[in-house]
């Protein structure tokens, strides 16, 4: 009811500010939100490619509701958090339940609720990554939800927050699209919740395999894509920045692709389709920080380079303790990391970044380590303390034979591939009474 | 009444199909399975897992046949599949006592014999 | 060869007006309409996905090649009768064969032809949910060519026509991107149609079951995707009131799939993936009249409520005689019927509606009552018309030894995963003399 | 270090420009940047499907990996070979590793390197459709790399170079995005490079069927879907003459799949899926040339006409010894050959374009026909070329043994659909030491 | 013992299985199989190439059963299997000399006898 | 010569391959099947159609074995496959009269007697 009434009261009170927006500004801004929300069905692909078959629809699951449940603490509460003023920690509520937030502005102010809500939601997602195949459905949704208030809107306040009030970005860190809120703030989330869930049962015993590997191609196809609303859309208009991050975005994961081929076909004999998709994920991650404040041969560098890092941390994980099933950490975690990094490195003034330590400002460098740090200490503590608080509340992992017979039958009561055969239809609606 | 159970390659199934329909040889079952044989493994890497894939893609036939046509299936088979490569596979002949056909009830060697209408 | 004539003739007199087009404007359009011509073969998938193995190049079938005949007849004849100025009750034909439209305008006129017709696309594509599994392939693609002439077009120029002479529009009725026009639409015509069809062979006694979920979820992710440019393109600009229906069209469906998943959770104990997808969709086709005319709080409150009847619906659906296979009726129609319902309570004046029943004008809401019932009940009593029509001229039903073999097979001689072993080449081309 | 020290230079030289970028050009220019992109994702999924399930990832990998390999060489070597000014046979190195370019002018300069290099990219790519199931993956890189600065360069020189030095435009040729460039291209690259590598073991022999149509249709939706952005970006603008183009490539496939279902009814008595998502590439394919030249009914008559050269062609060539294993001959060759000739009869004075033969202008037809013929012989030489040199370096083609296990496993140590039973888990890295 | 093997249609698999329960048969297994008889063939086309499919859909249930089960087993198979058009399928019956239940180790009569527990 | 044919669970295919390995068990071929026992069915959703799957994923192994060997194979199969819970599958030994290698002609005993070539 209060929420019925500040329907109308919003609705009342909104200015028309229809004559403001500027139409290059507002269409790209459009198209970039629509980009970046294809990234989280594109993940749900290239996340769901890689598991088990009898793992996929919950894989794909903690991706697709993540646009439900992210969505809306994100415009309910998050986007207040992350974008009041408040204090250098965290915004503020005047904007809670979208208070005040109207149509006015070269793009209209409304839209940053949308554009900026994709971003959490697939930061939300791609923690999942790193869980498939043992958390439950229920304890995820209650993660992601109290996470992206948490977790996500706080440290979105620390990098994008208005100037003056945001911790790193007034330390003078730069992170062009979210290099440190969402890539290695989802990574740490993911290590974290590991750590705190456990393995799959088997793991280090048995292969898993990836059941469906055109589907990460897919998922790696539509993320690139998607991407280019990602860090171009970060530019808020179609400018020239627009167009350096968008072309950045371009270069950057071919040359990784390029590098990451290279380091198999040197190793292993072989540039594998899962190899060439990872790398064009790390490589997208890498450049995600550095998109408009690096020239594009700048880009390439950087591209090329964060591919070590990643390359051999995920040729090795599987031999690690650390059963992060499909490498967050890897690809995102040192992706970005990588990235931020190196941002302080090819920085150039000249492209409209800050000068980096290739131009001599070595204290960009350690400005990017600081604010590296502080995400990744942050967001340890905060998903830890979140998941141990859950835990208390219910059962975050699958038992060993429900893992057995799967998380989508176990989750969700479906087979991502039913064969009818066999199948006895039921008229009469019965409670199934399983476990779930 | 015979069962002829055959592995086979699959590359293989389209010549021995015909050199089977040649031998007048009709009715048949086939399903795709893997099989194990003396031989070495291939590995595949899917990020750092590194596997080894012991089993191969083979057919595997069924016929069942009246006594008189076991050794002319054989033949047909051997025929047909042979590669000379390790893999080719194996025949096993197996005891039937009893066969039914489903449309009619006729039981054995009746039951094998084929008819002329469409099958659908 | 009156065409090619014509071809010159148009030719020779369209008038250059490059100028005047207005880059913002023109940019957004161009991608709106790419968007909403993506949703078609977007919709392909979440049929697709929804079938049997047997049948499901066919399903797609009958959305894509929708790609090729509605545009063509929509081109020629479709779009002059919508827009074209005539009575209230059909337009003229003064842009037969796009006679007379060129580039002016700040929008280029001709523009609006391939935009417009996305959408006379994806809603005949629409209507095979229902019929999938048993409708033969020519009397289909007859069927939409002739109902989007005569249906389609014309409920589009009551809803869109100029004013003055648009039935609908001058009655007062709001509906911001098609809901009354596609949605309820497609889904009168498709419950008709299992009307004059009948059931598939089977149903109500075995269980069909969708053969790939992760095409389903594709096909969700896609049309959520294209809906930014069918909501978003219905403002006719990157401006405010794109940004508006935008961001409703993003939150509304979140909202609608939070509530989704929390009745199945609720009734069934489980979540599942073919229920969020259905939600994504419905929480879509809720807010599409409304996308430009309420606020945010309102799209996230209409979202939520168009669940309920859809989600009862469907759930006792199977148990009703009608065999409306995709659920067509209970995901497009009532989620069309409930927003546009909904539009005449939520529309707020200051987000750029009409007054609706909250701000206290009962009297809209009546109105789209009004609107509702006219476009039922037109598009059941021409869809049966059409139908009943072809029936004399060809069978409209695959006989069930027919289905029993597949439509894929059937219609298409094709199998959608075929395995080459067993199969005999045959290089001398024969004609097969099959049924289809 | 030279390309280090090189990066640093061109960083500090370069110009702020953004003050000058226009909003609705730049604003279009991104997405159509981005549309073309997916199109090797696309293509990748519609050349994928069309294979066999053992050469399925090696398929998709020769498009993906061309997104690495080909945008490194296009952004470091090729682009200034193409669009510096030079002669009229190539171009300059002016502008190599990217050298002098900025974010200056209405589109930012930087974005033409991205925006043209997708098309260097899908032209590479296409080329492997005649190619796949037998081609090793090392000289294919090879081989893409070296043809995309030795031969694609310098054809779209010839036809979109600087104005008085491109040999074809000078000529007074037009090609409105690209069919002869790319398409006609592409396919007589591949054609020589089936003469070079010869048929697949087993051509003509066994039939070779599609492993998953639904991925086909899928391939040819993000096609057509990507293709307004090959298209409509090529006006370079969000004006009158993209909206053209635009609604041209909406018309002509339309047409184009129409005329191919009725001519595969005629015959096989049955209108596959296969033909329809093949008859809408060859459609698109064919308007390519002509989008922004022709008015919207001259758009349907060239698809019309487009589809019976191609489909005719496609009919018969299973029975011709020539293995274009996926028809790229069939339909990017025929399709672009016809669609360049019928831009000479089509192209329209009013609508943007020079006078076609329709219009009286008999010259334009002869001299679409010289540019076909120079870009079909410089094509053949030059590929012919590359490719036995390559020979002399290593093998091209895999042994017969090889092909029948297959590409996927040989090329890249994969199955795209993995079975894990029966997989027994590595701990310890081995060398795998197996063929390639 | 004895192990029957039929082949049906696949669209029949839901009523053999009914008609299997109501018969008290309890343990099977199935596989999807194609199988080829006596009629005629469907033809396909993928762009120019063109194929006869000379095989279809089947599946294949194996029943290891006691003795005095197989009279009732074929009987439940043959009432519910059978559409009376040609491709209705075959039965045959194979002799078995031991039946091993893996998890509890009895084995013959005693391994096929259900239990009423969940099964997994 | 016997035909073992068991059905197991397919998350203990991996050991049960290594068991048979170890007691030197070479030639086989699996399939992928899906079985019924005594137990309780699994309820799914699809919109509103609910189904109950009366069916579990199984694998199917077949391995021929010479007489001396069918013991060893019951054994190693048995040691690996058991978890204890309903659903652990079974094993039959069928009677073999005839084996045939496709690949020398070779019958009966010689022709399950492995090889040390590469097998593809
Ligand atoms: N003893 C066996 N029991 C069941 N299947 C077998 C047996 N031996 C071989 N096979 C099948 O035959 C295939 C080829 O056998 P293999 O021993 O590799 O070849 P070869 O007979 O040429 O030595 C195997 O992949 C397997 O499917
Ligand atoms: N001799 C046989 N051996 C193995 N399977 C057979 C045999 N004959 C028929 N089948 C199986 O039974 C199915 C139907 O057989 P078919 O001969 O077409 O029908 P009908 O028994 O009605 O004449 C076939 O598709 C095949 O799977
Ligand atoms: N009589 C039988 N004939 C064929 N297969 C059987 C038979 N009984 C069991 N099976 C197979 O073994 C599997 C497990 O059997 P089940 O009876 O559930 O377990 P348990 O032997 O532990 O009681 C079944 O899923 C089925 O595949």
């Amino acid at each position: 009811m209060r929420l019925l009434a500040m329907t109308i009261f919003i609705a009342l009170g909104a200015a028309q500010a229809a004559s403001q927006a500027d139409g290059g500004t507002t269409a790209w801004m459009l198209v970039s939100t629509a980009l970046v929300l294809l990234m989280t069905p594109a993940l749900a692909f290239f996340y769901g490619g890689l598991v088990r078959q009898k793992n996929v629809l919950n894989t794909m699951m903690m991706s697709f509701a993540a646009l439900g449940v992210v969505t809306l603490v994100w415009a309910l509460f998050g986007y207040s958090l992350a974008y009041g003023g408040g204090s250098r920690w965290i915004g503020d509520l005047s904007m809670l339940f979208m208070h005040g937030i109207d149509l006015s502005g070269k793009m209209p102010a409304l839209l940053d609720v949308a554009f900026q809500g994709t971003f959490a939601v697939i930061t939300a997602a791609l923690i999942s990554g790193s869980l498939v195949g043992r958390m439950r459905f229920l304890p995820w949704l209650l993660f992601i939800a109290i996470w992206t208030v948490c977790d996500y809107a706080v440290l979105a306040h620390w990098v994008w927050g208005p100037a003056g009030s945001a911790l790193l970005k007034d330390l003078g860190a730069i992170d062009f699209a979210g290099g440190t809120v969402v890539h290695i703030n989802a990574a740490i989330a993911g290590v974290v919740a590991v750590m705190v869930l456990g393995p799959r049962k088997d793991f280090g015993r048995l292969a898993f395999l990836p059941h469906n590997i055109p589907f990460v191609l897919l998922g790696a196809g539509l993320l690139w894509f998607g991407w280019f609303g990602f860090n171009g859309g970060s530019a808020y208009g179609a400018n020239a920045s627009a167009a350096l991050a968008f072309t950045n975005t371009f270069l950057a994961p071919a040359a990784t692709m390029t590098v990451w081929m290279i380091l198999e076909a040197l190793r292993g004999g072989r540039a594998t389709a899962v190899g060439a998709a990872t790398a064009a994920v790390v490589g997208l991650v890498g450049i995600t920080p550095a998109a408009g404040f690096v020239g594009p041969l700048g880009a390439l560098w950087l591209g090329a380079l964060v591919a070590f890092p990643s390359y051999f941390f995920i040729s090795i994980r599987p031999r690690l303790k650390l059963d992060d099933s499909l490498d967050v950490f890897g690809a995102h975690g040192l992706g970005g990391m990588s990235g931020a990094l190196l941002t302080g490195v090819f920085a150039a003034k000249a492209w409209g970044g800050t000068a980096g330590a290739l131009e001599g400002n070595i204290g960009l460098l350690w400005v990017q380590i600081e604010a590296v740090l502080a995400a990744v200490i942050f967001s340890a503590l905060m998903s830890w303390l979140i998941l141990r608080l859950l835990a208390l509340l219910m059962p975050l992992r699958a038992a060993d034979d429900e893992q057995a017979v799967g998380m989508d039958a176990l989750c969700h009561g479906e087979e991502a591939y039913p064969v009818a055969e066999g199948a006895i239809l039921v008229l009469d609606r019965e409670n199934d009474g399983g476990a779930r | 009444m015979k069962m002829i159970v055959a592995m086979i390659r699959p590359e293989k199934l389209n010549d021995v199909l015909e050199s089977l329909f040649k031998a007048e040889v009709r009715g048949l079952t086939i399903s795709r399975v893997q099989g194990h044989g003396g031989g070495t493994e291939r590995v595949e890497t899917y990020r750092g897992t590194t596997v080894k894939m012991g089993l191969y893609d083979k057919v595997k036939l069924e016929i069942g046949v009246s006594e008189g046509f076991v050794e002319t299936t054989i033949q047909a088979i051997l025929a047909a599949a042979r590669s000379g490569e390790v893999g080719d596979g194996k025949i096993f002949v197996l005891p039937v006592e009893r066969v039914v056909r489903i449309r009619t009830g006729e039981e054995n060697e009746a039951a094998v014999t084929p008819v002329k209408k469409p099958d659908r």
